[in-house]
């Protein structure tokens, strides 16, 4: 192993393990505002250090800083403190596992050595997802079973019966994708999906599969226990669930785990059915080889968006009632430089790729690898918007309807959707 | 048996007892006929005409319900419109002056004027001159408060002074609205049932200075108890209760009926034996000096009873037989002596001839239904041979002075179990190997043996924060073969036969067993 | 080397697992340590380059299989007084070992008279789905299905044994 | 005032509705519609930034209780344990003791009002037969760090004074 493998795998692994885990502050804050803005409420815009409150940001680390010096309570008539324990591990760790193998960008080729862009180089792709996710439920029933607590054992039952129950949809759907991509590796799904169809179509999966879109969206809402399947908490019935006797950080990690499993079947989402890390209309050759006429379009597009972002930021961050020297706005003059300042770095490397590069270069590959790495990441927020819109547009379902909407309605369409598409396939040969 | 007999009320027909009024012939079947004036205990006055009823084909038409006696055949009307006019108009005359201060009465909750003002009046009044305004807040003596405003001049409590008591300290002064009660200058009730008078008071006219303000009515729990203070036992009426946050305690003591037993009443001291109960009780229980839990004062006791040669056993004569026979079955077991000795208890030429008696221990007659001991020579010779002395509850320091009971006891171990501390004397309790705080007669139920030999249930309904245990329990921490009530009960059956047809003591009826004597003779 | 290592750390697991099953009193315990059991022989089958099995282990036998039993015994919901005393379990559990050495040995002999075969690689893509899926699919395609079918029969015949029966309602 | 009954026809009949994904992504629309406009534009906020912009507080609005006096200063309260009677709560405590500034007979000794526990209910406003409680203080949030300070006493209830003219108040209360 030279240097520079030891380096990618650790940058592999690093991406695949933190940028869930980032991502949470993300999700959160998205969660609040969201949920504000969509109620007409202005969500968290108090918590703040010296003044910087960075979005409502600052309003997760002071959640965390809590949940961090809680008193952790663990009751005494838990009888299994171990599996009580364990259980919140279970739940965060397949939650991370789970986003292990999928790809976050295109093989990278580096001294013409070529390196898989997953946490774990691997390819078997979707049926590890289901395999791991089929971990998190253990971490649900032993919450549930080991609190002692009525609340929690039923939050666990329905919990588990869900995630069981909807995992068979989901293998459905994933398999009549598999009959169109013919792999079950994520990376080469990815990259079939950068193809364009006519010219000016790209092929996503949500185009050539939209039954198994939708059945597979609906099943990854219930997997995470996401309204408008969030039964497993229902906080008017069962308080809050499994996880009610938890308290502190053991509380924090479920919570943590249950929007790192949103964000790893987010990401497990976009790859199937929204072309994955694939800028559309462009594939990665494409890129490669017009690398200046990329650099120079970044470099013209990135000032404007940041002139009409400045702009956006002074018109929203401002007190919203009467206040001689808003220091909001000053807050907003900072903000705007941090950006400006940061917009500059940018184009002053862009400037040097435009500058020294040549196509089919280090810099070019790895300057295409950042740009999918970003279009992943803006895909996979986007789809995480979609998580958090659903969940303050639906209610909640009842539990009869849960069951009746996975059994009745969603495994016989899934089932109808292999026999459909096998046949097309083989009638197209 | 009384015999019965039929009569007809607004049509329909009843069977009532004859012999009595008509006010006392249908309450007992359930029919209320409104009165301030009648009281059973003291007879038809017939000044309130609020019991005014009709008489079908009678003449008069109109008859004060508590003079007329109840009649085969009679046709009585309740509900015919005359009859509501006269009650209606009754209130209507009460009300004229009635201050309406109900915020403020004690009554209020159980006042005859609230009760009947929404059963036959609910009208607003008519009046605009002024009210006749009078004294308020008079002090009648004896505990007595009047208030002269809220009287409607129904005499009960000037009858009782003069029919019962025989002391005649009050009168009705004056005619029409400036008839009010009075007690002759300079001589404020005085004599030992004058309380009585508060409970009579259909109105708030009279209240008790104790318990004035302490609690309104609706608030009180109510539990049917039998009074320790003297051995006559009259049948109270327990009121306590408990309020947020705080110990439950009793508020006051009302007699109940019981024409065996006290009849209507009950006397001055008696009703005052609740301030005992609330107040400087013993709460903890101590092994050596050192606050201890129960189970381990009971195993030190255990082991200490098995090592000594020789063990006494002293219970209170107010202890209720279930409490008795648990510790008498202790003694068999453990071989050790009982004595009930309790001289203290009785007071000379304290009775007479109405309620109160001598002898202030509630349950000798049980003592000796038991064939406990309770001899002084007896308990004096035990008490010198013994090396381990066990106090259940006894009062010793009633009988004894301090110095005895310290010569008695100087070289024994003592185990104390008191109500009350001092009860060993302030000196001796201070040496005592342990001490265990009981339970008083309000916190248990059980059965007591008055001197007339009637046996009488009583219920415990108070429950204080500090939970302490009763005699039995702590007999049967000891060891007793009676490990609870229901296992003393089967052991005072079988020493007292005529208790046997009772399933448990909650099943004695109300008014009690009258034990004939030749069953103490058993 | 570094495969054998592996191989040990998963036998260990395995077989810590398996113990643990049959020790633990608690049903949920022992549910648990089978469920261990069941990741760590999916290991072993990743060494052995048989990687839809190593899924397939995953997914149905530690994912489904052992998510529903413990969901079951969740269902009972035992807690330690409802478990039966087991005095004498320790007798039986060091009479069992004792009777399973002379199987033990025999199963010992069995394996050692069994010709070595060296580590060899055994064919390209062998053990991935591709490879699985065309073998089972052409030279098994009959028994293939024919389990199919069976699986089916007895699905609806599940079905239709739980299903609500209706007449016993009136 | 009778409440306002508006008859809805039935909804969800239709195959259209049946499918439910549709009325599915009708209802996202809704909600991404006020998400697009505040994220736009956030002046159009539904919200009051509380600590610096208070509410308004109608007569009729239930805060803190205070204990009311007679013109010469002495308690109206009489100590009748009406409001502690109704109070659902169970969070009055009254202890009553005999008058001694001459105004009547009773007077409460201590009157304490364990806030934690009150629901604001207003029954004991409702049940004084004497006026002497009121809700009208105006004061609406109360905080304290420990159980023990969350009861207030009779002295602290008499000092309080009303938030709004008495004949704002009986208007109120004609309205009800």
């Amino acid at each position: 192993m030279t240097n520079l493998d030891i380096i990618m795998v650790i940058v592999r692994v690093s991406i695949s393990a933190f940028v869930p885990l980032c991502f949470l502050a993300v999700c959160v804050t998205m969660e609040r505002r969201v949920a504000g803005f969509i109620q007409d409420r202005s969500g968290p815009n108090r918590a703040g250090i010296c003044g910087i409150r960075a979005g409502g940001l600052v309003q997760n680390l002071a959640d965390g800083l809590k949940l961090a010096f809680k008193e952790d309570i663990i009751s005494e008539h838990v009888e299994h403190k171990f599996l009580y324990v364990l259980a919140p591990i279970i739940s965060m760790a397949a939650a991370i596992i789970s986003f292990a193998l999928v790809p976050f960008a295109d093989t990278l080729v580096l001294d013409g050595k070529s390196y898989v862009m997953q946490g774990i180089p691997w390819d078997t792709g979707i049926l590890w997802f289901l395999a791991i996710t089929g971990f998190s439920v253990y971490g649900i029933i032993l919450a549930g079973w080991s609190s002692t607590n009525k609340y929690s054992l039923l939050g666990a039952l329905r919990s588990a019966s869900q995630v069981i129950s909807y995992e068979i949809p989901m293998g459905l759907a994933v398999i009549s994708l598999l009959i169109v991509y013919g792999s079950i590796n994520l990376s080469d799904i990815a990259r079939f999906q950068g193809q364009t169809w006519l010219g000016f179509i790209p092929m996503w999966g949500i185009l050539l599969q939209p039954l198994a879109a939708v059945i597979f969206i609906v099943a990854a809402f219930a997997e995470c226990n996401r309204t408008p399947f969030d039964l497993a908490e229902g906080e008017s019935e069962l308080v809050a669930g499994f996880h009610l006797e938890y308290s502190a950080m053991k509380f924090a990690v479920f919570f943590m785990g249950e929007y790192v499993a949103m964000f790893a079947s987010s990401a497990v989402i976009v790859t199937l059915f929204f072309g994955g890390y694939n800028i559309p209309f462009f594939d990665t050759d494409f890129l490669i080889r017009n690398i200046k006429p990329v650099a120079f379009v970044l470099l013209v597009i990135l000032p404007v968006f940041m002139f009409y972002f400045a702009k956006w930021i002074r018109r929203n961050n401002r007190s919203q009632y009467l206040r001689e020297n808003d220091p909001r706005k000053a807050e907003a003059t900072i903000y705007i430089r941090c950006f400006w300042i940061l917009i500059a770095i940018i184009e002053v490397f862009l400037l040097a790729i435009l500058a020294f590069a040549q196509p089919d270069t280090a810099a070019a590959h790895l300057l295409v690898a950042l740009m999918q790495i970003c279009t992943f990441l803006i895909k996979v927020t986007l789809m995480l918007f979609v998580y958090v819109w659903v969940r303050w547009t639906i209610p909640r379902f009842r539990y009869d309807q849960l069951q009746m909407l996975g059994w009745q309605k969603l495994l016989p369409l899934a089932l109808l959707n292999i026999f459909v598409t096998g046949a097309i396939v083989v009638a197209l040969g | 048996m009384t015999e019965m007999i039929k009569l007809f009320v607004n049509g329909e027909e009843v069977e009532v007892e004859s012999g009595k009024n008509l006010i006392d012939a249908l309450e007992k079947v359930g029919i209320e006929i409104p009165h301030f004036c009648y009281h059973p205990a003291l007879g038809a006055d017939g000044n309130c005409r609020m019991c005014l009823v009709g008489i079908e084909d009678g003449r008069p038409p109109v008859v004060p319900a508590c003079k007329t006696l109840a009649k085969e055949g009679m046709k009585v009307l309740l509900d015919a419109d005359n009859i509501k006019k006269i009650q209606h108009d009754v209130m209507e005359l009460e009300f004229i002056n009635h201050p309406t201060d109900c915020p403020i009465c004690d009554q209020a909750g159980e006042c005859k004027l609230q009760d009947y003002y929404m059963k036959y009046e609910g009208t607003e009044s008519r009046m605009w001159v002024p009210q006749v305004t009078k004294r308020k807040m008079q002090d009648f003596g004896g505990g007595v408060i009047h208030d002269q405003e809220r009287c409607v001049a129904c005499g009960r409590c000037v009858r009782f002074l003069r029919q019962i008591t025989r002391t005649g300290e009050l009168g009705l002064v004056n005619r029409g609205d400036d008839c009010r009660v009075e007690f002759f200058p300079g001589r404020p009730i005085n004599n030992r049932y004058g309380l009585n008078v508060v409970d009579l008071c259909p109105v708030g006219a009279l209240t008790s200075a104790d318990f004035r303000f302490k609690q309104r009515a609706w608030f009180l729990k109510r539990a049917e108890s039998i009074c320790h203070g003297c051995s006559k036992g009259c049948n109270i009426m327990v009121d306590h209760n408990k309020e947020k946050y705080e110990d439950d305690i009793i508020y006051r003591l009302r007699p109940r009926q019981n024409e065996q037993v006290n009849g209507w009443f009950m006397c001055d001291e008696g009703r005052m034996t609740y301030k005992l109960e609330n107040d400087n009780r013993l709460e903890e229980c101590t092994l050596a000096g050192a606050v201890r839990p129960l189970a381990d004062i009971f195993a030190d006791a255990e082991r200490r009873i098995e090592r000594a040669t020789k063990v006494l056993f002293l219970v209170s004569p107010s202890a209720s037989l279930e409490q008795l026979a648990a510790v008498q079955a202790l003694a068999e077991k453990t071989g050790a002596t009982v004595s009930a000795f309790s001289d203290g208890y009785i007071v000379k030429d304290d009775g007479d001839d109405f309620l109160i008696k001598d002898d202030k221990a509630a349950n000798r007659a049980g003592v000796d239904l038991l064939g406990i001991a309770k001899s002084r020579t007896h308990f004096d010779n035990m008490a010198k041979e013994a090396d381990v002395f066990i106090n259940f509850g006894n009062d010793l320091s009633r009988s004894l002075s301090e110095e005895q009971i310290g010569r008695l006891f100087s070289d024994t171990w003592v185990l104390n179990g008191a109500t009350h501390p001092g009860q060993l004397g302030a000196v001796m309790e201070k040496k005592v190997g342990s001490s265990i705080a009981l339970r008083s007669w309000s916190e248990y139920h059980g059965v007591v043996v008055n001197c007339d030999g009637i046996a009488q249930k009583f219920v415990g309904g108070v429950m204080k924060n500090v939970e302490r245990p009763d005699i039995v329990e702590m007999a049967a921490g000891l060891g007793s073969p009676a490990t609870g009530t229901a296992a003393a009960w089967a052991l005072v059956q079988k020493k007292i036969p005529a208790l046997a047809e009772f399933g448990g003591f909650l099943e004695l009826p109300a008014e009690g067993v009258k034990l004939t004597d030749n069953e103490a003779g058993k | 080397m570094y495969i054998d290592t592996l191989f040990s750390i998963f036998a260990l697991i395995a077989i810590a697992g398996s113990l643990g099953l049959v020790l633990f009193r608690h049903p949920m315990q022992s549910a648990l340590c089978l469920a261990v059991t069941m990741i760590s022989l999916a290991g072993i089958y990743a060494l052995l380059s048989a990687k839809l099995i190593f899924l397939l282990q995953l997914i149905v036998y530690a994912g489904a299989v052992m998510a529903m039993i413990v969901f079951i015994i969740m269902f009972l919901n035992l807690r330690e007084k409802d478990l039966p005393e087991e005095r004498e379990r320790f007798t039986y559990l060091i009479g069992g070992a004792v009777l399973l050495i002379p199987v033990a040995w025999f199963m010992i002999k069995v394996m050692k008279s069994i010709p070595g075969v060296k580590n060899s690689i055994v064919g390209n893509g062998f053990g991935s789905i591709k490879e699985l899926g065309q073998v089972l699919f052409t030279n098994w395609l009959v028994p293939f299905e024919i389990i199919s079918l069976l699986l089916l029969v007895t699905l609806v015949g599940a079905v239709v044994l739980a299903g609500i029966r209706r007449e016993s309602n009136d | 005032m009778a409440a306002k009954v508006k008859q809805l026809p039935s909804r969800g009949g239709t195959p259209a509705e049946k499918v439910y994904l549709i009325e599915i992504f009708k209802g996202m629309a809704i909600t991404l519609k006020h998400f697009l406009r505040n994220l736009w534009d956030n002046s159009n906020l539904y919200v009051r930034h509380y600590p610096e912009v208070q509410p308004d507080i109608p007569a009729r609005w239930r805060g803190r209780h205070r204990l009311l006096t007679h013109p010469d200063g002495t308690p109206k309260c009489v100590a009748c344990f009406m409001c502690q009677t109704n109070c659902p709560a169970d969070c009055i405590m009254i202890k009553a003791g005999t008058r001694i500034d001459g105004v009547t007979e009773k007077m409460p000794v201590s009157f304490t009002i364990d806030l934690a526990e009150c629901i604001y209910c207003g029954y004991c406003v409702e049940a004084c037969p004497e006026d002497a409680i009121r809700m009208d203080t105006g004061i609406y949030a109360f905080t304290s760090s420990n159980r023990e300070e969350m009861k207030i006493g009779m002295t602290e209830m008499l000092s309080l004074k009303g938030g709004f003219p008495e004949e704002e108040y009986q208007k109120g209360l004609e309205g009800e």
